[in-house]
């Protein structure tokens, strides 16, 4: 790496300004003057950094700014103003994306093949060494024209509008999603598994009729009023039916949620809900009386 | 500036998705041509409610202004285009189910005991909106919580007649025989369930709703 | 159901947040009547264009199907509408969004051989946020990459309907060019490149700044 007149580490700093250098040819005709945009304020350096988007940015940036063609780099010339960038950002410690110096080492590599004499008697046609360098520059350079163009393109809400008018209060229907029953029980087997309690304890002997009595029968009762306990029983359905609402109306009471009273003895029993019942639904006030 | 004054209002009322007010449309042009006269402006304003009157976007004005709006009477289709695709259900929902179904009637907090986790709120709300759980009543205990149960549509979406058709928990467990238990019990239960359950009220389905 | 089809149409496109296709507009009265032919559809589209041709908002056709879209004369009026300022995007993410609308469908990693950079994952999640890319596919390779492509919602936010629209790529100069031009000297050399390179605006360098 050549030492450039590249900065230190002081705050005015110059970057290096290409010298001596033969100028290029711009549409056929000589360019002698340089840019005078050369000059970065140390403090600016980061922005100005941060606004290329890679190492194929910056080799681009430093190719147009000395006018030259892709197809003909000057690669020993722009290689040591790469690298001089390199260095600066390394003495500012600023992070370097890896990308940089990955492409550092393939430009200190196509100069070094072209320093190495040729050979001339050499059939083979030797391929240009910058030629895979060339190929990306080129295919960059035309996806960062690309993307200036789509920046440019009309764009919604910007350059063109939607008719936006207001629409009236929606009939919303909610959609639900389907489940199947696998799913449900899939996720309780989930359960099952996480929860040793839950695995040994009663429920699992528990008929679920019970359970469905027991919601059933709770449906019934109100903490308002008492219900009479023989009206919890549907007759209809035989024994089986009796038993299960009584095993339930036990487990019901056994977990408080029931209130069973007597008021004399061998009277009526009567039932009633323990608690509040909140938003009782139109349902079945006027039920309990039915069966008797 | 040739510009049509009713044709740009018209275009920037479509464009807001807010109301415009007259005094907005007279000083939104302030820049570029001399600013038309609140005449004007209302007289544009006519001429579009005219040229509106019988489409499917009306030009009406509410409190804030005037806007363009689509006629009330299309509101049952254009409902259909921004409704919520349904997503899946979240494994805490499925499973928060499950344990309902098996362990009704039950508190919330129970729930959590089982789970090993807090339910949301937002679970317990949509297993209520979809009317597959509902509040039964509340526990005799301190902050009397609420015991949630589930429904009638809720075995009627699963195809069950009654509880006693979901397989028993042991059976659960085993991955590979929900699908045979599954089968089974449906074929069994739709033969006897008709006789157990005929002594429910048939109203209560019709009440629920 | 005496409703008339064309008006239904018309309601259905100023409600909607986004293009319908005739398709669309075909199925989405299923459940009411008889779904219309597409040919009444397509009638019914034509004679909206029509009676929409001289408005403030036009019937238009974008990738994605049909929408109405406020005249593009008034769009300096309408940008004023709103305070905030159009959103800008980071040159990173437009020439993202420019590799995978030439190359596509496109693997990250071939993106990032032509920037010659890494491409964060912030820029693929925001480019498949607003659905103007979507992952189409995977590579049949180790790893099985996703290939992106981009969408027609991507066409419809730049007002394009295919991506032949898109502005043409510069060309590419063959390397049987560049060995040909290696053996001229500088000076040939230089005459013919004014020819053949449409290179950047001279503005790019200026913008780094």
């Amino acid at each position: 790496m050549q030492n450039a007149d590249a900065p230190s580490d002081s705050q005015t700093e110059q970057l290096p300004v290409q010298q001596e250098l033969p100028l290029a040819m711009v549409g056929g005709s000589p360019f002698t003057e340089l840019p005078s945009d050369l000059y970065i304020p140390p403090d600016a350096l980061e922005v100005f950094l941060e606004s290329f988007e890679g190492p194929l940015d910056l080799l681009l940036y430093l190719i147009r700014r000395q006018n030259m063609d892709i197809l003909d780099i000057n690669v020993s010339d722009v290689t040591r103003q790469y690298m001089d960038y390199i260095r600066v950002m390394e003495d500012m410690r600023f992070e370097l994306a890896a990308e940089y110096l990955v492409m550092a080492a393939m430009l200190a590599e196509i100069k070094s093949r072209f320093l190495l004499p040729r050979r001339k008697d050499d059939d083979e046609e030797e391929e240009d060494p910058r030629a895979e360098l060339i190929r990306r520059l080129q295919e960059y350079e035309r996806f960062k024209t690309a993307a200036e163009r789509i920046d440019e393109l009309p764009r919604m809400d910007r350059d063109f509008y939607t008719a936006n008018p207001e629409i009236p209060t929606l009939q919303r229907e909610k959609k639900h999603p389907d489940v199947s029953l696998t799913e449900v029980l899939l996720a309780l087997q989930e359960v099952l598994k996480r929860s040793e309690l839950f695995e040994h304890h009663q429920i699992e002997k528990e008929r679920l009729s019970t359970r469905e009595r027991m919601t059933q029968v709770l449906e019934r009762v109100s903490a308002d009023h008492f219900t009479l306990f023989t009206d919890l029983f549907p007759f209809d359905e035989g024994k089986l039916g009796v038993v299960v609402t009584f095993l339930a109306v036990l487990e019901l009471v056994k977990e408080s949620l029931l209130e069973l009273v007597q008021t004399e003895m061998f009277g009526e029993i009567h039932v009633r809900a323990r608690g509040e019942v909140e938003n009782e639904p139109e349902v079945e006030t006027s039920e309990g009386d039915d069966g008797g | 500036m040739a510009v049509n004054l009713t044709q740009l209002i018209e275009a920037m009322l479509f464009a807001s998705d807010r109301p415009l007010t007259v005094d907005q449309l007279m000083t939104m042009f302030v820049e570029d041509f001399t600013p038309p006269q609140r005449d004007e402006v209302k007289a544009a304003l006519k001429e579009l409610t005219a040229a509106y009157a019988k489409r499917a976007v009306n030009l009406v004005e509410v409190a804030s202004g005037y806007r363009f709006q689509v006629r009330d009477e299309f509101a049952p289709w254009v409902g259909r285009l921004t409704e919520e695709r349904p997503q899946r259900y979240s494994r805490a929902m499925l499973e928060t189910l499950a344990i309902i179904a098996y362990r009704q009637p039950i508190t919330r907090g129970d729930i959590e005991d089982i789970r090993g986790v807090a339910v949301s709120s937002q679970i317990m709300k949509t297993l209520q909106e979809r009317e597959w759980v509902r509040v039964v009543g509340h526990k005799d205990v301190p902050g009397r919580p609420a015991l949630f149960a589930t429904t009638r549509q809720f075995l009627d979406y699963f195809n069950l007649k009654t509880l006693d058709q979901l397989p028993p928990l042991a059976e659960v467990r085993s991955l590979e025989e929900i699908g045979r238990a599954l089968e089974l019990d449906l074929q069994v239960n739709a033969a006897d369930t008709s006789e157990t359950m005929e002594a429910d009220p048939p109203s209560s389905d019709a009440t629920l709703h």
